[in-house]
């Protein structure tokens, strides 16, 4: 590549990233992310209805657990997306932490709530779950165990973001508080196993029953989806609201069409 | 220690110096100041001037790396404080409102702890003498909890004479002083000053300094 | 399709009270969420208004 | 700044810390306090069967350590927060994280040393056998300084917080489960028969990546406080 070539070359890189810059301000975040909610909720819709379908209608009963099983359809997806939630957030916090965008600690915050709800209704399904099978509403499995931490994770983040006035600050800490988070949750997850097995705990696991057909996979796979799409549109709800709350006083918030009428 | 690059025009700076560009405050949603540029070389004095809350400690506060400006850079010696870190702290000395003077601990103690804190470790004798010349002999061995508000702030004042830093970043360190003291305080300063040194602080009295690059900054 | 009648798409086997619990909760917090979420919105928007109205009347006061 | 001088600043805040301790003992001691009386208070709540106790003794003290190390937390950067020290050590030509690592280890020094160290008399309240005793001893003084490093974290990041005491508690135990899960399961893979070697090594794994880790951490989070 020549000198030219090669000038010409960085100084588009430049102009991409400040495009990239440009999307990240809030001021036009803000109506981008109004334009793409609707988008969402309907994929939730979709990918729900025909999750729905499958879990409900084309997914045979199983021999074991009887109807009892059909909780899985809503107890899997929600229990990737309380996980898969937290490494988003953590992802948004880091970069947050280490760019000083403005926008990426919005997003953390946003996320958390959702993340929360997505914990909690895994532990609420799976007790309901439990129940049937165990005998017991509660049992010490690897796995209910785990997403019990990993809620508190979440309840720790919101409240130490909550117990912070200043945004800026409140965001870096946040961002630390989830990094820690990430690095531990891999070793919480393998500790609790761990535990687990040494403690002959309850070993038929919902997701691991051996008649687990390619219908079910289907079904969980649609309904994660379509969590996957209403955690997307709900956060990105709730980063409206919180860009209002925050850039209350930027010149571009008071022209906005909703404010002026 | 760097020596100054030569700079575009072609001027070569023997002296380190502090240079901010630019700077604007942000405090919750309000801007206390923006747009603020100056410059210190060696053997200069800012005085930095303004009412309550007009941001003199977030200024002081920028300049050491402990805030960071909403926008615009502090450079020492032509490279940004950010990237130099540990190499510009050891250059630097703030003195805040808050004294880091330890109740539990002697004057003697404090003084000599605080500078190995600041990574200017010093021996009993050097101390003692320093402290002496603040007017707290007697009182080396004392709690500093025994110790009256003013006498506290000259042990917390002793670090100027223990750590050998070019910069001086003091907030109100008038504060409490008594008018021998206060004397005493502006000898150190233009002793500073005249040794090359450079100070940047705040002040609600008179500080009646001698040196003559006294240069003020007004926060509004 | 696996279900008679709807009776016995209710009855869930027997399963009832746990396949429609943990599915009712998850259609009720799903329905809540977005619904607070919503709120805070508006509850921002009521507030800059306000804030704004309050800025413009000082104005105007002060500019007769 | 060269090597020697790092470790001279290292040692000089761990003597510090110490000295303060020593001039101001009634804190260490309420911790320590606190610990014997949680521990002790167990049998009174479940009931004086030798068998039972014996079972429960790993866990129980395990958790009244973490316990007692989390009550200690609030003291560990707070005073030199109020009166303006902590804006001198992030000041210093010495790397931050090499202060907040002395600092790290006078905590434990003061809170997880001891408690190592009175473990076992309370074990005996519990009838654990010498061996089991032992392995409480080691696996304490392998898992505890973990929570203090995971602590500090914890407690930078609550600094000058509303509510910062119950706070850092909310943030940290959590994080504390797989030391609590190793430590409490290496006594008792010990009574079980089991052996403790797997358990205790496991634990040094996770004071290695604490160790590493917990000081950067610790570090952000207090530049973040001062902010």
């Amino acid at each position: 590549m020549g000198n030219n070539g090669g000038f010409e070359n960085r100084f588009g890189m430049n102009t991409r990233l400040i495009n990239w810059f440009g999307y990240a301000s809030p001021a036009t975040f803000y109506p981008l992310a109004g334009k793409m909610i609707p988008w969402f909720w309907a994929l939730a819709a979709l990918f729900g209805i025909a999750g729905l379908y499958v879990g409900f209608f084309v997914a045979p009963t199983d021999a074991q657990q009887g109807e009892g099983y059909r909780i899985i359809f809503i107890h899997v997806p929600a229990s990737w997306m309380s996980m898969f939630i937290y490494l988003v957030m953590a992802f948004w916090a880091a970069l947050g932490l280490g760019f000083n965008t403005r926008l990426s600690g919005m997003m953390a915050t946003s996320l958390a709530p959702t993340g929360a709800l997505m914990a909690f209704l895994s532990l609420w399904t799976g007790a309901l779950w439990g129940k049937p099978m165990w005998g017991a509403w509660w049992v010490w499995d690897a796995r209910l165990t785990s997403e019990l931490i990993l809620f508190f994770l979440y309840i720790g983040f919101i409240a130490l973001q909550s117990a912070i006035d200043d945004p800026r600050r409140a965001d870096k800490a946040g961002a630390v508080l989830a990094l820690v988070g990430v690095v531990n949750i891999p070793i919480i997850y393998f500790s609790v196993k761990w535990w687990n097995t040494l403690h002959q705990g309850a070993s038929v696991s919902l997701t691991r029953s051996p008649s687990m057909a390619q219908t079910m996979l289907w079904g969980m796979l649609l309904m994660a989806l379509a969590f996957w799409m209403y955690a997307i549109a709900v956060s990105l709800t709730r980063v409206r609201a919180i860009i209002l709350e925050r850039e209350r006083h930027a010149g571009w918030v008071e022209e906005l069409e909703e404010v002026a009428t | 220690m760097i020596l100054s690059k030569p700079r575009s025009v072609g001027v070569v700076h023997n002296c380190p110096m502090l240079e901010a560009s630019n700077l604007e405050c942000v405090r919750g949603e309000k801007s206390l100041f923006r747009g603020l540029s100056f410059r210190l070389e060696a053997g200069a004095c800012l005085m930095v001037q303004g009412a309550n809350g007009s941001g003199k400690t977030s200024l002081l506060r920028m300049l050491c790396g402990l805030a960071q400006p909403a926008q615009g850079e502090i450079r020492w010696d032509g490279e940004p404080i950010r990237k130099l870190a540990e190499e510009y702290r050891g250059e630097l000395l703030y003195c805040g409102h808050a004294g880091a003077v330890k109740d539990d601990l002697t004057a003697l103690e404090n003084a000599r702890i605080s500078a190995t804190l600041a990574g200017a470790p010093v021996d009993e004798a050097a101390a003692r003498q320093a402290l002496r010349q603040l007017g707290l002999k007697g009182r080396e061995d004392l709690p500093a909890r025994v110790l009256s508000a003013g006498q506290r702030r000259r042990v917390a004042l002793t670090r100027l004479l223990l750590e050998k830093r070019r910069l001086w970043v003091l907030d109100e360190p008038l504060t409490a002083l008594d008018k021998a003291a206060v004397a005493t305080l502006c000898g150190v300063i233009d002793a500073h000053l005249a040794a090359g040194g450079m100070a940047v602080l705040t002040s609600h009295q008179d500080l009646p300094l001698a040196a003559t690059h006294v240069a003020q900054l007004r926060l509004d | 399709m696996n279900w008679g009648s709807a009776s016995e798409f209710f009855a869930m086997g027997g399963h009832a009270l746990y396949v429609w619990g943990s599915y009712g909760a998850c259609a009720l917090l799903m329905v809540v969420e977005p619904i607070l979420a919503r709120k805070r919105r508006s509850q921002a928007l009521t507030e800059l208004k306000r804030e704004i109205r309050a800025n413009q009347d000082s104005q105007d006061e002060t500019t007769p | 700044m060269g090597e020697t001088s790092l470790f001279a600043a290292l040692g000089a805040v761990i003597r510090r810390d110490l000295l303060l301790a020593m001039r101001r003992k009634s804190d260490v001691l309420t911790t320590l306090f606190f610990f014997i009386i949680v521990v002790s208070l167990f049998p009174l709540g479940i009931g004086p069967e030798m068998a039972m106790l014996r079972q429960i003794a790993p866990g129980v003290l395990w958790v009244a350590a973490l316990l007692a190390t989390m009550l200690s937390l609030n003291r560990l950067f707070a005073a030199d927060h109020a009166d303006g020290t902590l804006e001198q050590m992030a000041l210093s030509a010495v790397p931050l994280g090499v202060l907040v690592t002395g600092k790290v280890i006078a905590h434990w020094l003061l809170s997880g040393l001891p408690l190592a160290l009175l473990a076992p008399v309370l074990g005996l309240q519990f009838d654990l056998a010498t061996g089991s005793l032992g392995v409480l001893v080691v696996s304490l003084l392998i898992g505890t300084p973990v929570l203090s490093l995971i602590g500090a974290v914890g407690a930078a990041l609550t600094l000058g917080v509303r509510g910062g005491g119950v706070l850092v508690s909310l943030l940290v135990l959590p994080l504390y489960v797989p030391v609590l899960i190793f430590g409490a399961g290496a006594v008792e893979a010990d009574l079980t028969g089991l052996g403790a070697t797997a358990h205790l090594s496991l634990l040094a794994a996770f004071l290695a990546l604490a160790a590493f880790f917990g000081p950067w951490a610790t570090t952000v989070a207090l530049r973040i406080a001062l902010e």
